[in-house]
């Protein structure tokens, strides 16, 4: 398995861990504690310990069904949009309990970003998808709302692609150039965290590293959680790797050692393709 | 296996006879309705041709007197009659269409899974109550309490049965609507809802106007419905045949005249006798009209996503 | 002729299945003698007016003379069941008018020989809310005037006090059946002589719209059979109409055509097939029954009984088709 | 690729966006109840008319009134015609719209070609769906009851009233089969089956639960109409109980026409309307009831 | 990267070879020549060239959309239910042109079973789903049917799971039971050929060692040809490998070649996760 390494980061981050950091750079922006989720009956997530930190892309991987897009969903409550979901744990998005009754998830929303496994455009031109998220949040003014989509566009990487046919629909995109447009409209709220849920699975090898280098770039200025199903994927881009099983967290830390040198037995056996 | 397979050829044989007839019976089934089509164009316009051998096609048309039964000078004009379904099937789309739209999106958006379980057969049930029971109650019961808030109501008019025709076409609004809003994939709430977007946003910006072919479709066939409807307008709206937009008159639309006439006096041969037909056309020509309206608005309107 | 105690067709099984036996039996003997037990369909239609009269002798019939006999009695309206008549579809046809010229031609055409009988008597009714104290006596000549288009003022807004000065200054507001009822055409052809009605007169299809609307009215004033007003005494008043010997109050007993309310009163028909008749003794068994209780049901659907001996005559006249 | 220095806040400020949050959401809450309100609006007015309809019909449901025959006796009246004539309504209009349907629907989903005759007879079937009842009444009329000379005959009522619900019947069974999946039609032709054996076997036995659904929504449709039978020329006093679909008739929805506009000669009548409408109700609801709980049986098993 | 070695076939066979083989051990059973295949206006198979061995496990590997279910069901005809498709060029089953006028589908698929990504068993119930085929091949007789039943049953090792329920509804089964139950109902008509599209990829780790285990198994006595994206199933489970890409076969040749020295470097792109 070919794994690109990455430079290393300087602080190793203890699985389960439980401090608050200190140094700016390793500061966890989110911090998952004891959380378990049931749909129904059935238990999705079980006792999930999860430190997120700023600036870093942290990459969910696992077999189907082992709980990475419920997970990212917690992460902005859109998982309650199952009638059926209960949780408990806390999860802290900067420092504050998005559980809490007073947390209003607009809000959070409004500060995490999130782009769907397969590029979920709105059935609008290219500018009123980007233009969506400012709009509902009251601005009005033309020029600023011109501005945000060119800067968003620009900052997704596909300006260049669409800057002479922005009043199109935007189904008439391709699949690479609508996830991006999907990227875009995620940036145009200026958010801290950007949530990723296979946001490549759909797209062909080309949009996937335009996809990939996106990610990369996005890296300097936002928090970034990407869950994907391709383990070069994960070892490629990201810092730090979470593997997900049934439910449980088997393994988390920086993403070179998760691939070199697992410590989970069964974590080997995913990496190694054994199942999945 | 494969050789026992082979030893039945003979059946395989009567297999082929029966793939070859079935579609042959089937399409059969499926012109039945054309033939229905043909059959109800060729029952009107016999009669319909010969009721314009007697009353001019532009006089009935264009005049604004009815007088069917006159014995001294009978008038013949359809613009009353249309002017009584139009003011009706309006009303009846005036109370529909906000409560038919606002329900549907009450149910596809905001209830809970259990709420939309009890709700929606419950809604449904207006559907389902035979029109002469409307009739019944839009004369029995809305037309006095309407008449205690508007002082000059007839005992017989058009608002009162357009009300009600209205909530009778409620869940068929409610249903489609809600159904289109249904069909509006989950994942484009989800890609506004993550942007921080209230339900009501959600709603109005994405899932409506994704639905709206569906929607505007919904508003036809209420409103074909609308002007189909013949029980509750017979018993509640009088038979009285003026040209005038005053609803709180009795007034009288194309079916009830229909239904005023077959279960009246007139005898085959006289001019009334045929005038239901060129009403029965005039109708079929306007609900063929509106549902071709229906097709085209859903095919032009559809968002492709 | 008594059916009673006899055991009929209860079930519907029965009812039919016996249908073809007896049939048989009597067409070949062409007798209908009392107590003899007939099978098969009598199919009427026609006028609206007739129609409670017809039923509810239509349904003694069948519960006290004739078990397995199903008299069918629709409403189509005296033209419309006319047409069904001269089609030969129907065995008797109620009419609320006399029949026409060209009914005739048309039953002659299709070999149709029929005869038309009169059933009872209907008054026509000017009735008023109840609340009104001031019209509840009129002469004939007011109702003849003021229910003709032109007579009083050009736009026939007429005001009671119009009628008599010392009558509310207050708009008339008139009502009517429509065209469609035998009752409009008589009004209009025997009442105000073919003039026209006001243009103001809200005719109605329904009785039950007309009675509603008279009913919450103050300033109304129409007309309509009895009937329709015997049964809604609680939200009607009649006027009583002075003929020339003071005020008359409809009633049963008044309506008679040499009754004082005989002006304003009309006879009620049936037509019988006399094909039918010769052919089904159950036609000819039913409409001898009518002229036997016609005068003891009339008053009970709102409609005053032929006297006694126009009823015989035509009971002997059906008695004698052969 | 060119990297625009994308601060953090520049345009969207945040509490500027917390302020208004508390607005927009009140808003919603506030739309919320709203539409709630509107949603029970139509169910207000239901409650009042099946109140009305039970206390106008209160004391004159019994045993003898649905048993008994028709009278103008209103003490005496009963409905057991109108019942049977309802019955054999539904006996003739189920299997006749079932048939029709269900073929139909088979023929368009599964053998016509996507071509203009496939969207003819498809667009034919969604306008008949909109024709008025009443224009069906007077195809009946001329049809069935004057040129096959039926008369007012249970046939010709039940022959009318199947072409006026058969597009439900269509739409519905088409909605079935086409929801019936793929898979489970590929299954089929994998195992080397025919076309009329993987329809027959797999397709039909798949999309019972749509197909029983959309019968039974047609049946209601057919045993509430009025209109059409006004036309056909029903008879309003008809004692005998039809025993054959040759036989004359009278169903539900007709007693109550007529009771309702005789209510003005014999006020009783409008009682027995009542009731009548309180046992078409029934009707109609059991069939409802049964419509939903064959979806909810039937639901989505694969 | 793992890949299980194989034992080395004798004979080479050359990509794109046209003419007949003699040995039996590499006869070809199917023969796909010149084969383009049009979805509507799109075309997603291109001049396909590809002859499919007896008694081997044939592997289908690329990534998603670049015709791989597409080709396998066209070999049994079944992309025919999409109704705008057309094809050029010739597939010899047998030495006999499938798509000839005369070549009756029917028979076709009765010696050519399919077993697809999602288990599609019938709504009925077990026994019913392993004898459909037989009874639409006109097998009444209980005794018989019973028979080829527990056969078909044993053949997929599902046997011993399910014999004390065969009346109950296959919906009832796990998912690695169904698709071994889908199996089992294949070959109760006793194919010929199995083809196999994803057959794992809805299964759980365990399901699909069985699975696979089965493939094994069956290769005695069948020919399979099986679609997948996992590329450590198609290096474990088949003699050769075809790796497709948009449409095309870039590369055919013996799985372990395909995987240890690949001869284009787009399969080398695609089996190192640069892609898909
Ligand atoms: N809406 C739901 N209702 C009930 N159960 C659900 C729902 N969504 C997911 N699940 C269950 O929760 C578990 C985790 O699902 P989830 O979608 O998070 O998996 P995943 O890791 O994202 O898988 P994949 O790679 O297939 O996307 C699964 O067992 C799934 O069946
Ligand atoms: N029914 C169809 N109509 C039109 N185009 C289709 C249809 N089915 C597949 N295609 C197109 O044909 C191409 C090949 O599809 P195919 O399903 O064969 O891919 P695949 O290799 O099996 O992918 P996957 O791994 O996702 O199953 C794709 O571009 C797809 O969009
Ligand atoms: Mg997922
Ligand atoms: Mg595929
Ligand atoms: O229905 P009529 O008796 O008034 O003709």
């Amino acid at each position: 398995m070919a794994t690109t390494l990455r430079k290393n980061r300087e602080i190793k981050i203890e699985n389960k861990l439980n401090e608050e950091p200190v140094s700016k750079d390793n500061k966890v922006i989110y911090d998952t504690r004891g959380l378990n989720l049931w749909y129904g009956e059935t238990q999705a997530l079980k006792n999930i310990d999860l430190p997120i930190q700023e600036n870093h892309v942290t990459a969910i991987i696992g077999p189907s069904g082992c709980g990475k897009s419920t997970y990212i969903k917690t992460l902005n409550r859109m998982v309650e949009l199952v009638p059926s979901v209960r949780t408990t744990g806390e999860i802290l998005y900067r420092g504050k309990n998005i559980f809490e009754r007073s947390y209003r998830v607009e809000e959070l929303r409004t500060r995490v970003g999130m782009v769907f496994q397969k590029p979920n455009p709105f059935p609008k031109s290219i500018f009123e998808n980007v233009a969506y998220g400012p709009k509902v949040h009251g601005i009005r003014d033309k020029k600023i709302l011109k501005d945000i989509v060119e800067k968003s566009l620009k900052g997704a990487a596909i300006w260049e692609e669409v800057k002479d046919r922005l009043n199109e629909n935007a189904y008439g995109l391709s699949g690479g150039q609508q996830q991006r447009l999907c990227i875009a409209r995620c940036l145009a709220i200026e958010p801290d965290v950007i949530l990723m849920d296979e946001p490549t699975s759909a797209l062909d090898p080309k949009s996937t590293l335009k996809v990939e280098e996106l990610v990369q770039e996005l890296k300097k200025n936002y928090s970034i959680v990407i869950v994907t199903h391709n383990m070069q994927q994960a070892a490629r881009i990201s810092d730090k790797t979470a593997f997900f099983l049934n439910g449980e967290v088997v393994e988390f830390d920086q993403t070179d050692r998760v691939f070199s040198t697992p410590q989970d037995l069964r974590t080997e056996d995913y990496i190694t393709g054994r199942f999945g | 296996m494969q050789d026992i397979i082979k030893n039945k050829k003979q059946s395989k044989n009567a297999l082929r006879i029966v793939e070859k007839t079935i579609p042959v019976l089937l399409f059969a089934a499926a012109f039945v309705s054309v033939i229905t089509t043909v059959g109800i164009v060729f029952t009107l316009i016999g009669e319909t041709i010969m009721f314009f051998r007697e009353v001019s096609f532009f006089e009935f048309y264009s005049g604004t007197v009815l007088r069917p039964l006159s014995p001294v000078d009978p008038q013949f004009s359809i613009l009353p009659l249309i002017m009584g379904t139009l003011m009706t099937t309006l009303i009846a789309v005036l109370v529909a269409v906000p409560i038919g739209l606002t329900t549907a999106i009450y149910l596809s958006e905001y209830a809970s899974k259990r709420a939309r379980k009890v709700l929606k057969p419950m809604i449904e049930v207006l559907a389902g109550i035979p029109t002469i029971v409307y009739g019944f109650f839009a004369f029995t019961f809305v037309t006095p309490v309407l008449r205690d808030v508007i002082p000059g109501l007839s005992a017989t008019n058009a608002l009162s049965p357009g009300i009600v025709m209205g909530i009778m076409i409620i869940p068929l609004v409610a249903s489609l609507s809600e159904d289109a809003m249904n069909s509006v994939p989950n994942s484009m709430r989800e890609g506004a809802m993550a942007l921080g977007a209230t339900q009501l946003e959600v709603t109005f910006r994405v899932v409506i106007p994704a639905a709206i072919s569906g929607i505007i479709a919904s508003f036809v066939l209420g409103i074909s419905r609308a002007i189909g409807e013949t029980m509750i307008v017979t018993i509640a709206s009088g038979s009285s045949k003026n040209f005038t937009f005053d609803i709180t008159q009795s007034m009288q639309t194309m079916t009830a005249y229909i239904v005023e006439v077959t279960s009246g006096d007139a005898a085959a041969g006289t001019p009334i006798y045929y005038s239901i037909y060129a009403v029965a056309m005039t109708l079929f020509v306007f609900t063929l009209t509106m549902n071709m309206l229906a097709r085209y608005i859903s095919k032009r309107f559809r968002e492709v996503y | 002729a008594c059916g009673e105690g006899e055991e009929g067709g209860t079930s519907e099984e029965a009812a039919t299945s016996g249908a073809e036996e007896t049939d048989g039996n009597n067409t070949e003997e062409n007798n209908n003698e009392a107590g003899e037990e007939l099978s098969g369909t009598v199919a009427i239609d026609g006028s609206g007016t007739v129609y409670p009269l017809m039923a509810r002798i239509a349904e003694e019939f069948m519960i006290n003379e004739q078990e397995g006999v199903s008299v069918e009695v629709s409403r189509a309206g005296t033209s419309a069941g006319m047409q069904r008549f001269v089609n030969g579809e129907t065995d008797l046809s109620n009419a609320s008018r006399e029949i026409r010229e060209e009914e005739i031609e048309e039953l002659e055409a299709n070999g149709i020989e029929s005869r038309e009988y009169k059933v009872a008597l209907d008054g026509l009714t000017i009735v008023i809310h109840p609340d009104n104290d001031w019209a509840n006596e009129m002469t004939e000549e007011e109702i003849k005037e003021i229910f003709v288009t032109g007579n009083i003022t050009e736009s026939d807004e007429i005001m009671w006090s119009d009628i008599r000065s010392d009558w509310p200054d207050e708009q008339v507001n008139f009502y009517g059946p429509n065209e469609n009822h035998g009752t409009n055409e008589f009004f209009v052809e025997e009442i105000i002589d073919e003039q026209d009605l006001v243009q103001t007169i809200n005719l109605q299809q329904e009785y039950s719209t007309l009675v509603t609307l008279i009913s919450e009215d103050e300033n109304a004033i129409g007309f309509f059979g009895y009937g329709y007003y015997a049964n809604n005494t609680d939200e009607l008043e009649a006027v009583a109409i002075d003929f020339g010997d003071g005020p008359v109050e409809p009633s049963l007993d008044t309506i008679e055509e040499d009754g004082e309310y005989g002006p304003f009163t009309r006879p009620v028909f049936t037509n019988l097939s006399i094909n039918s008749a010769q052919e089904k003794p159950e036609v000819k068994a039913f409409a001898e029954y009518v002229f036997e209780v016609a005068d003891d049901l009339a008053g009970d659907t709102g409609f005053a009984p032929l006297p006694e001996e126009e009823l015989n005559e035509q009971l002997e006249d059906v008695q004698s088709i052969q | 690729m060119k990297q625009p220095e994308m601060k953090q806040e520049e345009y969207i400020d945040l509490d500027l966006v917390n302020r208004k949050m508390n607005k927009r959401l009140m808003l919603n809450k506030a739309v919320k109840y709203l539409f709630l309100v509107s949603t029970f609006i139509g169910l207000v007015v239901l409650a009042i008319l099946l109140y009305r309809v039970a206390m106008d019909s209160a004391g004159w449901i019994d045993w003898q009134f649905l048993t008994d025959r028709l009278s103008s006796n209103p003490e005496i009246a009963g409905i057991r015609g109108a019942i049977t004539g309802t019955l054999w309504l539904m006996l003739i209009v189920g299997p006749v719209t079932m048939i029709l349907g269900i073929s139909t629907a088979i023929y368009l989903e599964e053998y016509a070609k996507r071509g203009r005759l496939h969207s003819f007879i498809q667009t034919n079937i969604a306008n008949l769906a909109g024709v008025p009842s009443i224009v069906f009444g007077i195809l009946g009329l001329t049809v069935f009851v004057r040129m096959f000379g039926f008369g007012a005959s249970v046939i010709a009522g039940a022959l009318t009233m199947s072409l006026l619900v058969l597009p439900i019947v269509v739409v519905s069974a088409q909605e079935a089969i086409r929801s019936v999946p793929g898979f489970l039609r590929e299954a089929s032709y994998g195992m080397g089956a025919t076309k009329w054996q993987t329809i027959k076997n797999v397709v039909l036995p798949a999309s019972i639960p749509g197909i029983a659904t959309g019968v039974i929504l047609a049946l209601s449709r057919a045993i509430g109409e009025t209109a059409p039978l006004v036309v056909l020329g029903i008879p309003a006093l008809l004692i005998p109980v039809p025993s054959g679909p040759m036989d004359n008739f009278t169903a539900l929805p007709m007693q109550i026409y007529y009771w309702t506009i005789d209510a003005v000669l014999v006020h009783e009548y409008a009682n027995l309307a009542a009731a009548t409408i309180v046992v078409l109700l029934l009707v109609l609801f059991i069939l409802n009831s049964l419509a939903i709980l064959i979806r909810a049986k039937f639901q989505k098993r694969y």
